[in-house]
Order: structure tokens, then C-alpha cells, then sequence
């Protein structure tokens, strides 16, 4: 009892701080000097037409980085935690029902869909909204329909690991690539900017966008794996 | 300097690959991440030294080719450079010594430990307040993984509270971001702080959840307690990790966004670092295990740098440099020691763990020569400028609790009783000892840098270190050696000195030189008495050669700190330190402060203003063991190595007395200290306190017995003889001070070594286990006899003098009442030493102490030469007093006055020679007269006491004079009954006690600490409304 | 200030960001299930997540993409607030990885044999 | 001004949905729930003219993270009928998790 008083008052106080601010703050009417700033200039200085894209992939690149690095250390995680091992026998699966072969027939096509579509996904994400985390989660979502369908498989782990560790290797070195042949670490410039709208444009934010992509379904696949408990 | 960028390029290449490389083998993934994380600590070192010494600016760094406001900046400046060379060094050597479970654990583990290290370098680096918010998930994510690496249930445990209590500060953070972005328009940390936007109630609740968030991951009380628990139960190494490198990524992350904070916001920092401080302090007061006890010191630690940072910001304490000096101090004190002492949790008791171990612990406390001692030096010395009384009183007896706690833990490791169940004996002790090496260079440095430059101030510690090395070899090589360093020392120190400090010299360095010499009684290296005892007695010479109050206090805790060790060193020794070293650190504490107050103890010192006296001359009575605060003495005296009890009894009490001394001096040398002089009642209230200690030393020593103790308290009481007779403060009364403490020093010396001598060959310390010793040794019987005729007072040695001399000025100056409770006192003194005499040397002897002989030469030699040095000065006073009353020069109230050998009072005369003839002459005649008259002596024999069927067992039975003096418990016992024992056992109790109870909120349900989480942000939201 | 100028001023994103992070941390706070302990997290990220996209939140503006057909140079002056819109893509990732590790701690107590309720891991305390 | 309304209701149909997964006894509910909470807050990001979160929070913060969730309940009740089934200790039983 007096604990859940103690959790209504420790809420009450919460919302007291909270909702003021979010009433003072109401609603802009104009986007501030920052905002405008990069919607001005993403367009002209990357030719991307999704500004949001440019401002993931470029001017804050390195949170991105980030980012990427923070699902990183969560699969790795993730991994270390789940393993066959660690997990005592709830682990070791008695074999499961087979899926029907419809269902089968019918995720392998499906599958190649889903991979073209994340693929899509993410080479466009300087064009239409989406980027390599949408594109990543699409990829993801292809492996994880292979996995319903055939729950006996067993992922190409070791293929995994290397599209992981290689894209995230490929993101470096793009990112390198910026430092040596434009003006600063994970600049974009480093390739030809091409024309605003055009699929080969933008400079380096689709190759970017693209090992991003690779790397997060990578990522979430492997989550998923982890999760289904195959990990030795 | 080089682009920090391409660090991290690096660190995240070589993770991201470790999963590949690893299947080439895990030697190849160890070495490459090694060499990653060695990267970082090169370049935070060259950072470091660009800015320092190579004429470099602080530089941003921009990323993807863009400035601020459109990208996000790095910066690498002073403070960067330093944490990050910091985090890097403790994580590398973290992660070493964690490299046998690496080896074993799946990749993950390294890829995180990685992760979780660039996430930290990240959140010291970034300007940016959304790029910060990245790296502290980095941080935490990888922390997250990382506890879990090697599968230990309790870490799993632990880090589940770990993610709620982040999960809830990321929300707070991200709320906070980005409303600081709505009202400024920047996520640059500069440009949001330059920003008119924060200025209103609505900017300051948005600075508020950020700053909120930042203090959870600080760990602040009562919001820690998943912290708690995460040190306690994760690897060592990760606990390391997490205290030191994380706590000082986070600690800068507070530092950086101190231009967003506004007055209220830096009271909250202030007082919820000052709470957090002494809030973990006394909870860890209670605490056993060690891991956690650490966790606790850890929370305080953060807690205080905390404080210090806000405080700066508040009362303007000193600006940059002074945090630099102060906060990065304590921070780098602590990540250093408390790093090494998390991964010393985890290995065997040896030698080398307790070394370290011990090192570590010190520095943690902040004794010298360690980083913390000199941030606690500034910190205190600032706050005393600002008048911050409340917060110094707070930030001091937290200290003490800590220094109490830490020390225990300490204690039971040196004395091998370590928890046998968290041991991994193979493990190495490279990373701890580096970390111990850093610590004591960073002191070393800093020590230089705060103008402490005089080498011989530091001999201590280098004579410490050299002998340290030694250590392996015989007693009979160190000894000689330690002998000569101190009469280098003398050599080299003396001559610049004044009378008072030359004759003091003769004391502290000569005793001290006595003592080094009879630890050769025993063969054998005696590991830890030479380094300990050598630095000892240089530390009190650094005493006398201070001419500052900071180097007068490094050589005053320099003294204490050496003395614990000694101390700890005894057999059973293990207590007494312990309140040994908290009653030390307590009066020095409070030494302290009247040295910062303006309390000059050193030649040309101005007198500060009377408080400053007044505390200066309570630390030092509670060093001299004055009656109330006494409570350490006779355990420090009685449980130290032998020939230590009479290096502390002879030698280091005197200097107190001689702080005592140079305090009344700086007093008298202006008009207004005269003044507060001649008000009378200070002085006659010290002079009671001598009087009291002096005679409740002779009271609590009756009752011994054990021999040691009977000579603590015997010191105890002789030690209030001085202190009345300088509370006299005229030309009698400094005469008599400075006659009875060299005095003292003689006879005690004797007592010590002569007792030293009969301890070792007897095997015990009880009296009523001896018993006719006289024909077995009969050179230390000889010995007791004359120190303790010195003693009572009695012609013809020079005691009488003393006694005389007491009596003189204490008439002269009108203290009646005074002089005869110093009589009774005496009276009751020469009970105890009557028994001295009687109980081990005289009567029957023991049949198990028929093989017993004379005490070894190490011992008799300095003994005798102490016998000669008092029949000399017996038989002359006026080799003695001469330099006395010249140093004392010309007092108001010249009342003493030689012509020839006779010094005359008004109330008489004393010839010391005279007395010495007749005496002889009278023992002499009836020497002759028992030898003509007394020749049919015969020896009586043994008493064979034959018991029907048993054997008795109790002393009272097989020792006639077991407690010999228990008739008079009627008439006295009521004073001995232990009052300040009571006392201060209640008020620990009552520390712990409550420490006890601040514990009970960590309740080990993640739930909980999330609800004080929470609990905790509103309650500071709904303070902050008010301020 | 009458009611209604009071209810134009509040931006209805955030105040329902506001609410659904009190109801996650309402679920963190008294809900001992460690499931339920993820879910209410979730909660509580979604909820911030809209808080820092209502600060970005222009009545009558369009997503921040040039389309072809639009002129670059005055197609900025209908476009929203883009940034807090990158920084929620950066939040909603690592709301994900802090889920799934969460999840995996949770297997990992559970297959320990400590059950489900946080309550049975609180060994280590005072 | 309709986009506001929208957004109330939105918001309304939020909370009932984020109470609703705290309360609800069931975790797959709760699950769910919360699944549908990050869904309708993808229709709020696409009204406000954020397509690229709305896209994020659609795919990984009902999509996934679901997933994620159903996975690990799937795994936590199998776990929990095998300690009921297999009374014999498992061989990496855990000696820690012991009551």
C-alpha cells in the first residue's frame, strides 16, 4: 500500500515536471534558424531531396555512426547473453512441426521480395522517406519469415557475422574515405554529389545508407536468431 | 594533435571485424582490441602533453566536413585530454587483468568492453548535447553487455536494475535535449549555452531533466542503488571499469554542461553531491563485503567531486585552475585507487595484494603523498577563505568515515582475512600495480606543483620506498642503513634549525635512530618494521623542518600514516590501528583547519586569530592522547611491535609536545595572541586537561596487567605533566615542559627497551606471569630501576628536578589546588612503578623462566646509552638546562636562575650534582653497613605448592602479586570506570547505527531504486522550484 | 486566457507524449513482471519519442522532402522542422536495442530458475 | 486544425492502448497493445509530415520490437513447461537460481 503511494506521488511529481514544459513549449509557428539552415542547404550542398536523410547520414553522421555502433554493442550483447550454453536446456529444442510446404513455397518467394524491397528501401533514402534502418528492419523481416517457414534451419550464421562485420567495416571506411577525399570524417562529398533527384546522387549517402542497411538487418537478424535460441 | 575521429574509426573498425578475426583465433581479437584501446590512452597522453608542455590550443573538431551549428563538434582541451587519458589507462588495465575470462567468454564480451570504453571517450569528447546522449547509450548498452559477460547470476541480477534506472535516465535526458532545443534552436552545447532561450522558468526545467539524467547515471543517494549492486556483483574488472573510467566520462559530461546551469540547478549539484558524499560514506560504515563497501565509497567519492564542481560555480571558490586542482584531483584519486582496489577484491592475500592493497586504500583516504591529500588540502583550504563552515564539517566527517571503513578493510586484509570465496590466486597484480605507480606519481607531481619542493620533506617516503625494496634482506643490513639515512637526515636538516627545533631533533631523530637499532634484537628480515619505522622517524624530523602549513601538515599526516602502519603491524594490531588512525586523522583534521585558519606552527609564522589556535591546539592534544580523546593510546602503545611502543611513546609523543610548543610561541610572538594568553582561563583550562590526563593516566595504569599497558597509560599521564607545565607559560613553566619531555623521552626509552627485552625472552606480557627476574637479567633490571627512580621523582636523578621544577612554577604562578592534585597524582604513579620492580624482577622466580637470559645486545646498548645520557644529566642539570633556558630566553616571570650548579627558585634551590654526591654517599654507607653487619644471608628457596588433585589455572592463584592494586578499586575505582571509552564506543555506534539504517533503503529490488529514481528527480524539481 | 486560447496553446503531440511516458513509467513502477518491465518501457519510448517530435511539430507543414516536381528554393518555407525528426530515427533504434537486450536479460534470470518477478532478484542489497 | 483533432484522438486512443498494456494480465496482450500504441503513433509521425519516423517507428517499433517481444514470450513459456515437465535436473542447471 504504501509502496503504491509512493509510485503515485513519485508520478505526480513526474507529471508536475513534465506537462508545464510541454505546454510552455506549445507549438512553433516557423521552423528556428538551424532548421532552415539544413533544409536550405542539404538540397543545394549534398543534392539530397530528403533533408532528414541528409542530416541522418551527414551533418549528424556521426550520431548515426553511433547508433549503429549502440545496436552493435546490444547484439553483441544479445548474443553473448543467448547462447545454447548460457541458456541450460531451454535451449536445445525438441525438433519442431515442420511447416507446411505451402507456407514454405511461399516465404521463399516471398523472402527475395522482401530482400529487394529493403534493398530498394535503403538505396532510395535520399530520395523518398526511409533509409537503411527501415531498409535494415525490411531485410530483418525476410529473415525472419525463413525462419517461421523452416523453424529447423539453421540461419548461414557464419554468412551473417561476415555481412555484419563487413558492411560495419564498409560504413568506416566510407567514412574515411570523406576524411581523405573531402572535408572531414563521414563526409559525403568524397564521390561525385550528381543531380538532386537522381538515384546515383547525393554523393556517398546511398553507398552509406546502403552498409547501414546491410548491417542493421544483419543486426536484426541476428537478434532474432539469438532469440530463437541457436546461438552455440 | 591528431583528429579524435579517426579513433574512433578505429575502435568501431576493429569491433565491428572482431567477429571475423576471431575465427583466426582469440589471441589475434585480444591483441588487436589491446592495441586499440592503447591507442587511445597514446593519444589522450599526447593530447595531454601538446596542451600542457607543447604550446597547443584547445581545438574542435568538426565531422563530415561541417561546423557547428550544422554538425556535430569534438573538442579536445585540457580536462578532455586528462579524462580521457585517465578512462583509457583504467580501461586498458581493466581489461587486462580481465584477459583470462575474455579468453573464455564468447566475442561479445570483448566487442562490448570495447563499445563500452569509445562510448566513454565519446561522452568526454562530444560538444554536442544529442551526440552525448549517443555515446551515454553506447556507454551504458555496452555496460549492459558487458557485466553479463562471464555469466555470473549476481551481475545478471544487478544489471537488470542497471537498465531500468538507464532507461528512465535516457527518457529524462531525451525530454531535457530536446526542449533545450525548442527554446534555443542549437544542440551545440556552446551555442545553446550562449542562448537567450534558457533564460526563463521554461529553459531552466528543460536544463533541468537534462542535468536530472546526468545525475541519476552519477549515482547520487539515495538514487544509486543499482549502482550499489552492480559493484558489488559484476567481474571486478567490470566494477573498475564502471567506478573509475565510467564515473570520470560522466563526471566531465557534468562539467561540460555547467554553462547551461543556472544558480538553482548548481544547489541541487552541491547538495545532492555533498548528501550522496556523506550519505555513502556512512552507509558504507556498516558494510562487510568488500566489493560493496567499495561500491559505497565510490557513490560517496563521485558525490564529493560532484559538490566541488558546483561549489566552484557557486562561491567562485578559485575557477578553473582550482577545479583542475581539486575536483580532477579527488576524480583522478579515485578512479585510480578505486579501479586497482576492485581488482585487488579478487586476488589471494599475499604480500604483494596487501602492499598494494594498503597503498591503494591510503591514497583512496587521502593521505600522502596521494593525489586526494592535496585536493582535500586545496578544497578545505578554499572553502575555510570562503567561511563554508557547515559544508567543511560535513566534507571532514564524512572523510573520517571513510577513512574508518576503508582502513578496516584494510586492516583484515593485511592481517590475512581476506573473504577466501571471491579469490582467483593465479591472477595477476600488474594492472593494480600500475594503477598504485600512477597514483603515487600523479601525488608526487602534485605535491611539486602545490610548491612543496624541499627534498627532505619527501625523504620519508623515498627512505619508505628504498627499504620497501630492501625488504627481502636481514634486519642487520636495513637497520645500519636506516640509521645512516636518519643521520643524513639530522646532518642535513639540523643545522638550519632553531634551538627549539635542534633540541626536539635530539629526540625525535636520535630516538627514532635508537629504536632502528634495537629492532636488531630479533634475526630475520622483520619485512615492514624497517621501511615503516625509518619513514616514521623521518617524518618526524619533516616535522620539525615544515615552513609552511602545508608542509607542516604533509609531515604531520606523513607521521600518522606511518605510525598506523607500525601500529597495524602488531600481532594483534589490527584495532588498535584502526582507532589509532581515526582518532589521527581526526585531530589532524582539525589541525587542519586551524593551520588554514592561520595557526603558524613554524619559525616566522604569523598567530592567526584565537579559533584557528584553539583548533590547531585540539588536533594536536588529541595526538598527545589528552584526557578525553585518549581512547587510542594505551591499544597503539600496548599492540605495537615492542621496540614500536617505545619509538611512539619516547619519540613521537614529543611531537606533539613540540606543536604544543611552537603553537604558544607563534602565540606569544604577537601582542594580541599575549593578549588572549593573559586571559588566563584558556591556559588554566589546558592546564587542567594535563593535569586530569596525567592524573587518570596514573590511575588507569594501577590496575594493569599487562606490562605494556601499564607503560601506556604511565605515558598518558606523563605527557599531562608536560602539557601543565606549558600551560604555565612562563620562564618556570616552559623550563619544566622542556625538562619533563626530555625527561620522559629517557626514562620511557629505558622502560620500553628494558621491558622490549624481558617481553622477548619471557614470552608474555603479563606481569603476574613473571617473577624474580632480577638475577636473570640483571642489566634490564637495572635499567627499570633508574627510569623509573627518573620517574618518580625521587633524588638523585633527575626526575627529582622535574618534580621540583613542576612544583616551583606552579606555586610560583598560584595554582595551589594545581600543584597538590599533581602530588596525589605522583603518588599514585609511584604505585604502579613500585609494582614494576616488584612483580617481574623481584620475588619468586618462575620455574618455565629458569633457562632465561639477559635481553640481547640490541637492546641493552641503546638502553645504556640512555642510562649514561640521564646519570649525566643528573649529576649536571645544567648540560640540560642551559640550552633549555636558553631556548626559552627571557619569559615573563623569570624566576630560575643558576649560580654554579645550584638553580634557585624563590621557593628554594636544587643542586643536581650536590643531591647525586649525598645520595651516593647514603646508599654508599649502607652498601658498606649490609655488607659488615648482613653476612648471614641466605637465598629462600622455591615454595613447592603441592595442590590435592588439581592444577590451578587462574593468576590469583599462582602469582602473589596478581592484581595487587585491586584494595584501592575500592577507594578510586570509581574514577577509572571508562567514560571516554563509553563515550566515543557510543558515538561510533551511533555512526554505524545510522549508516545501518541509510543501508535499508538499497533493498535489492530493481523496483525500488527505480521508484527512488523518480522519487528523487521530483523531489530536486520541486527543491528547485523553491530556491 | 480563455479556455480555448489555453487548448490552442497546447501542443497535442507532445501532451500525449507526456502521458504515455507516464504510463510507461507507472507500468516501470508497479509492474514486477520483467516482461511487463520492457513492455512499459516501450511504452514510455514511444511516448518520448513523440515528445521530441512535437517539437518539430508546424501547423500545416509538409515532410521536409523535395519531391521533383517542387522548387527547391521556396519548397523550404513548407517544410517542418527536420531535426528533431533525425534525432527520433536515432532514438527509435536505440529504444529497439535497449528492448532486445532488456528481453535477453530477462531469458537469461528466467533460465537461472529465478522466475519472472523482479522481486526475486534483489540478493544483493544493503 | 483537423490535423490537431486527429492527433487528440490519436492520442486518446494511445493512452487507452498504453494503459491497457499495463494492466492487461496477459502478456501477449500486453504485447500487443503496446505493438498497437507504436502503431498509432506512426499515424500521428505521418500526420505531422514526418514520413521517414512514421516509416521507423511502423517497422521497428511496432514491427520488430513485437517480434522481439512474442520471441522472447515464446521462449520464456517453453522454458517455464519444461520446468514443469522435466523435474530431473537440467545439466547446466543453474545453482544461483535455486530458491
Amino acid at each position: 500500500m504504501m509502496r503504491k503511494v509512493l509510485v503515485f506521488l513519485a508520478l505526480i511529481g513526474f507529471a508536475f515536471a513534465l506537462l508545464p514544459l510541454a505546454y510552455r513549449a506549445g507549438v512553433a509557428d516557423e521552423p528556428n534558424a538551424l532548421a532552415t539552415a539544413y533544409l536550405e542547404r542539404a538540397p543545394a550542398e549534398l543534392a539530397t531531396a530528403n533533408v532528414v536523410t541528409a542530416i541522418v547520414v551527414s551533418y549528424r553522421g556521426f550520431d548515426t555512426l553511433g547508433e549503429v555502433a549502440v545496436l552493435f554493442a546490444a547484439t553483441a550483447g544479445v548474443g553473448a547473453l543467448l547462447t545454447k550454453k548460457r541458456l541450460g536446456s531451454a535451449g536445445a529444442r525438441a525438433p519442431r512441426k515442420e511447416a507446411t510446404e505451402v507456407l514454405g513455397t511461399a516465404a521463399r518467394l516471398l523472402t527475395s521480395l522482401l530482400a529487394l524491397f529493403g534493398v530498394y528501401i535503403f538505396t532510395h533514402g535520399h530520395l523518398t522517406p526511409g533509409g537503411g534502418f527501415q531498409g535494415g528492419v525490411v531485410i530483418a523481416t525476410a529473415v525472419l519469415l525463413n525462419i517461421l517457414a523452416r523453424p529447423q534451419s539453421h540461419l548461414a550464421h557464419g554468412l551473417m557475422t561476415a555481412v555484419e562485420s563487413l558492411s560495419g567495416a564498409a560504413y568506416v571506411a566510407l567514412g574515411l574515405l570523406g576524411a581523405f577525399l573531402a572535408w572531414g570524417f563521414l563526409d559525403p562529398r568524397a564521390l561525385p554529389l550528381g543531380e538532386l533527384g537522381k538515384l546515383v546522387s547525393a554523393g556517398a549517402i546511398p553507398l552509406i545508407y546502403s552498409v547501414v542497411g546491410l548491417k542493421v538487418g544483419a543486426e536484426l537478424s541476428g537478434i532474432l536468431e539469438a532469440l530463437k535460441g541457436d546461438r552455440e | 594533435m591528431v583528429n579524435p575521429l579517426y579513433l574512433f574509426a578505429a575502435s568501431l573498425g576493429v569491433a565491428f571485424l572482431l567477429p571475423l578475426v576471431d575465427k583466426l583465433g582469440r589471441k589475434l581479437s585480444l591483441a588487436l582490441a589491446y592495441l586499440t584501446l592503447a591507442a587511445w590512452l597514446a593519444a589522450g597522453l599526447s593530447y595531454l602533453w601538446a596542451l600542457s608542455f607543447g604550446g597547443a590550443q584547445a581545438t574542435l573538431f568538426g565531422t563530415a566536413g561541417f561546423e557547428a551549428p550544422l554538425a556535430i563538434m569534438l573538442r579536445v582541451g585540457l580536462a578532455e585530454a586528462a579524462g580521457l587519458s585517465a578512462l583509457s589507462l583504467v580501461g586498458l588495465l581493466a581489461a587486462i587483468s580481465m584477459r583470462n575470462k575474455l579468453r573464455d567468454s564468447p566475442i561479445g564480451g570483448l566487442m562490448t568492453l570495447l563499445m563500452a570504453l569509445m562510448g566513454m571517450s565519446g561522452i568526454v569528447l562530444t560538444r554536442d548535447l544529442f551526440n552525448l546522449f549517443v555515446f551515454l547509450e553506447i556507454s551504458s548498452i555496452a555496460s549492459y553487455g558487458l557485466i553479463a559477460y562471464d555469466d555470473r547470476k549476481a551481475a545478471l541480477r544487478a544489471g537488470f536494475k542497471y537498465m531500468i534506472a538507464g532507461g528512465i535516465a535516457s527518457a529524462l535526458y531525451l525530454i531535457g535535449v530536446v526542449y533545450i532545443y525548442r527554446f534555443t534552436g542549437q544542440l551545440n552545447l556552446d551555442l545553446a549555452a550562449s542562448s537567450p532561450g534558457l533564460a526563463g522558468a521554461a529553459g531552466s526545467a528543460a536544463v533541468f531533466f537534462l542535468l536530472a539524467a546526468l545525475l541519476v547515471e552519477l549515482k547520487p543517494f539515495p538514487a544509486n542503488g543499482w549502482a550499489i549492486d552492480v559493484y558489488h556483483a559484476a567481474d571486478p574488472g567490470v566494477a573498475g571499469i564502471l567506478s573509475g573510467a565510467s564515473a570520470t566520462a560522466l563526471m566531465l559530461a557534468l562539467w561540460k554542461i555547467l554553462p547551461l546551469l543556472g544558480p538553482a540547478h548548481l544547489s541541487l549539484v552541491a547538495g545532492s553531491g555533498l548528501l550522496s558524499f556523506v550519505a555513502g560514506n556512512l552507509a558504507g560504515a556498516r558494510q562487510g563485503n568488500a566489493r560493496r563497501m567499495l561500491g559505497y565509497s565510490s557513490v560517496a567519492q563521485l558525490g564529493l567531486v560532484m559538490a566541488v564542481i558546483a561549489l566552484n560555480e557557486l562561491y567562485g571558490l578559485g575557477g578553473e585552475g582550482f577545479v583542475y586542482l581539486t575536483a580532477g584531483g579527488l576524480l583522478l584519486n579515485h578512479l585510480l585507487a578505486k579501479t586497482g582496489l576492485f581488482l585487488i577484491t579478487e586476488k589471494a592475500p599475499s604480500g604483494g595484494t596487501t602492499a598494494l592493497g594498503g597503498l591503494l586504500a591510503l591514497a583512496l583516504v587521502g593521505l600522502p603523498p596521494f593525489p586526494g591529500f592535496w585536493a582535500k588540502w586545496s578544497l578545505v583550504q578554499a572553502l575555510v577563505a570562503k567561511g563554508q563552515w557547515a559544508i567543511i564539517a560535513l566534507i571532514l566527517a564524512a572523510s573520517l568515515v571513510e577513512a574508518f571503513y576503508v582502513l578496516r578493510w584494510f586492516g583484515s586484509l593485511a592481517k590475512g582475512k581476506a573473504d577466501e570465496s571471491q579469490l582467483e590466486p593465479r591472477a595477476s597484480l600488474f594492472a593494480p600495480a600500475l594503477l598504485a605507480l600512477a597514483l603515487t606519481g600523479f601525488g608526487v607531481l602534485s605535491g611539486w606543483n602545490a610548491g612543496l619542493r624541499e627534498p627532505l620533506l619527501w625523504a620519508p617516503f623515498a627512505l619508505a620506498v628504498l627499504l620497501y625494496i630492501l625488504d627481502r634482506l636481514s634486519v642487520f643490513v636495513k637497520a645500519p642503513l636506516a640509521i645512516a639515512a636518519v643521520a643524513a637526515f639530522g646532518y642535513l636538516a639540523t643545522p638550519g634549525l632553531d634551538g627549539l627545533r635542534q633540541f626536539f631533533a635530539l629526540m625525535l631523530l636520535g630516538g627514532g635512530a635508537l629504536f632502528l637499532l634495537s629492532a636488531m634484537r630479533k634475526a630475520g628480515p622483520r619485512r615492514g618494521l624497517m621501511p615503516l619505522l625509518g619513514a616514521a622517524t623521518l617524518s618526524l624530523g619533516a616535522v620539525l623542518l615544515a615552513d609552511s602549513a602545508l608542509s607542516f601538515f604533509f609531515a604531520w599526516e606523513a607521521m600518522t600514516l606511518f605510525s598506523y602502519l607500525l601500529v597495524l603491524r602488531g600481532k594483534e594490531g589490527e584495532k588498535p590501528a584502526l582507532s589509532y588512525l581515526s582518532f589521527g586523522l581526526g585531530g589532524a583534521f582539525l589541525l587542519m583547519l586551524g593551520l588554514l585558519g592561520g595557526a603558524g606552527l613554524w619559525p616566522g609564522a604569523p598567530a592567526g586569530p584565537a579559533w584557528a589556535l584553539a583548533l590547531a591546539a585540539a588536533g594536536i592534544l588529541v595526538k598527545l592522547g589528552a584526557l578525553g580523546v585518549h581512547v587510542w593510546l594505551p591499544g597503539a602503545y600496548a599492540e605495537a611491535d615492542d621496540e614500536v611502543s617505545g619509538f611512539l611513546s619516547a619519540s613521537m609523543s614529543k611531537a606533539g609536545i613540540f606543536a604544543l610548543i611552537a603553537l604558544m610561541a607563534a602565540l606569544s610572538l604577537v601582542p594580541a595572541g599575549r593578549e588572549a594568553l593573559n586571559q588566563g582561563w584558556a591556559l588554566r583550562g589546558l592546564g587542567w586537561l594535563g593535569l586530569a590526563t596525567a592524573l587518570f593516566g596514573a590511575l588507569y595504569a594501577i590496575y594493569q596487567e599487562d606490562i605494556k599497558k601499564t607503560l601506556a597509560w604511565s605515558s598518558m599521564g606523563q605527557l599531562g605533566y608536560v602539557v601543565l607545565a606549558l600551560a604555565i607559560n612562563d620562564q618556570a613553566g616552559w623550563t619544566t615542559a622542556l625538562y619533563l619531555a626530555l625527561n620522559h623521552f629517557l626514562y620511557k626509552g629505558m622502560l620500553f627497551l628494558a621491558i622490549a627485552g624481558v617481553v622477548q625472552r619471557v614470552g608474555t606480557r603479563n606481569m603476574y606471569e613473571m617473577g624474580g627476574l632480577i638475577k636473570k637479567m640483571p642489566f634490564s633490571f637495572l635499567s627499570v630501576l633508574m627510569a623509573i627512580i627518573a620517574l618518580s621523582g625521587v633524588p638523585p636523578l633527575s626526575g627529582f628536578g622535574g618534580k621540583w621544577l613542576l612544583y616551583s612554577s606552579l606555586i610560583n604562578k598560584g595554582w595551589y589546588l594545581e600543584a597538590a592534585v599533581a602530588f596525589f597524582a605522583s603518588a599514585v604513579a609511584f604505585l604502579y612503578l613500585y609494582r614494576l620492580i616488584h612483580s617481574i624482577f623481584l620475588g619468586q622466580p618462575k620455574p618455565s623462566q629458569a633457562l632465561v637470559k639477559e635481553a640481547p645486545l640490541a637492546l641493552t646498548l641503546p638502553q645504556g646509552f640512555l642510562m649514561a645520557i640521564l646519570l649525566a644529566v643528573s649529576a649536571f642539570p645544567r648540560l640540560m638546562l642551559d640550552p633549555i633556558m636558553a631556548i626559552v630566553g627571557n619569559r615573563s616571570g623569570t624566576i630560575l636562575a643558576f649560580e654554579g650548579g645550584r638553580l634557585s627558585s624563590p621557593l628554594g634551590y636544587w643542586n643536581g650534582t650536590l643531591s647525586m654526591v649525598v645520595t651516593a654517599a647514603v646508599f654508599g654507607l649502607c652498601f658498606v653497613w649490609m655488607m659488615v653487619n648482613l653476612h648471614n644471608t641466605q637465598s629462600v628457596k622455591q615454595f613447592n605448592i603441592v595442590y590435592a588433585a588439581e592444577r590451578p589455572h587462574t593468576p590469583a592463584t599462582t602469582h602473589y602479586a596478581f592484581a595487587f592494586f585491586e584494595p584501592y578499586r575500592k577507594a578510586l575505582g570509581f574514577l577509572t570506570r571508562e567514560r571516554a571509552e563509553r563515550f566515543w564506543e557510543s558515538a561510533g555506534g551511533g555512526v554505524s547505527a545510522l549508516g545501518g539504517a541509510l543501508r535499508r533503503l538499497y533493498t535489492g529490488n530493481g523496483q525500488t531504486y527505480a521508484l527512488h529514481i523518480v522519487l528523487y528527480v521530483a523531489i530536486l524539481y520541486l527543491i528547485m522550484g523553491v530556491l | 486566457m480563455n479556455a480555448l486560447e489555453f487548448l490552442a496553446g497546447i501542443n497535442p503531440v507532445a501532451a500525449s507524449g507526456a502521458a504515455l511516458v507516464l504510463v510507461g513509467l507507472w507500468g516501470v513502477l508497479a509492474r514486477p513482471n520483467l516482461f511487463k518491465i520492457a513492455i512499459a518501457f516501450t511504452v514510455l519510448e514511444t511516448g518520448v519519442n513523440l515528445v521530441i517530435l512535437s517539437v518539430g511539430y508546424i501547423r500545416g507543414r509538409t515532410a521536409p522532402i523535395l519531391d521533383a516536381a517542387s522548387d527547391a528554393a521556396t519548397a523550404s518555407a513548407r517544410m517542418t522542422d527536420p531535426v528533431p525528426q533525425a534525432l527520433v530515427l536515432t532514438a527509435i533504434v536505440i529504444g529497439l536495442a535497449v528492448t532486445a537486450l532488456m528481453l535477453s536479460y530477462a531469458l537469461r534470470l528466467k533460465a537461472a530458475g529465478g522466475g519472472s518477478s523482479i522481486e526475486a532478484y534483489g540478493e544483493e542489497k544493503w | 486544425m483537423w490535423t490537431d483533432v486527429a492527433i487528440i484522438i490519436a492520442g486518446l486512443v494511445m493512452l487507452a492502448a498504453g494503459i491497457g498494456a499495463i494492466v492487461a494480465k496477459s502478456l501477449l496482450v500486453s504485447i500487443i497493445l503496446a505493438g498497437g500504441v507504436s502503431l498509432v503513433a506512426s499515424l500521428v509521425f505521418l500526420l505531422i509530415g514526418a514520413p521517414d519516423v512514421a516509416m521507423t517507428e511502423a517497422a521497428i517499433g511496432s514491427g520488430l520490437t513485437t517480434v522481439v517481444f512474442l520471441y522472447a514470450l515464446a521462449r520464456s513459456k517453453q522454458a517455464d513447461k519444461e520446468d514443469s515437465d522435466e523435474s530431473a535436473e537440467h545439466p547446466d542447471a543453474e545453482k544461483a537460481g535455486a530458491p
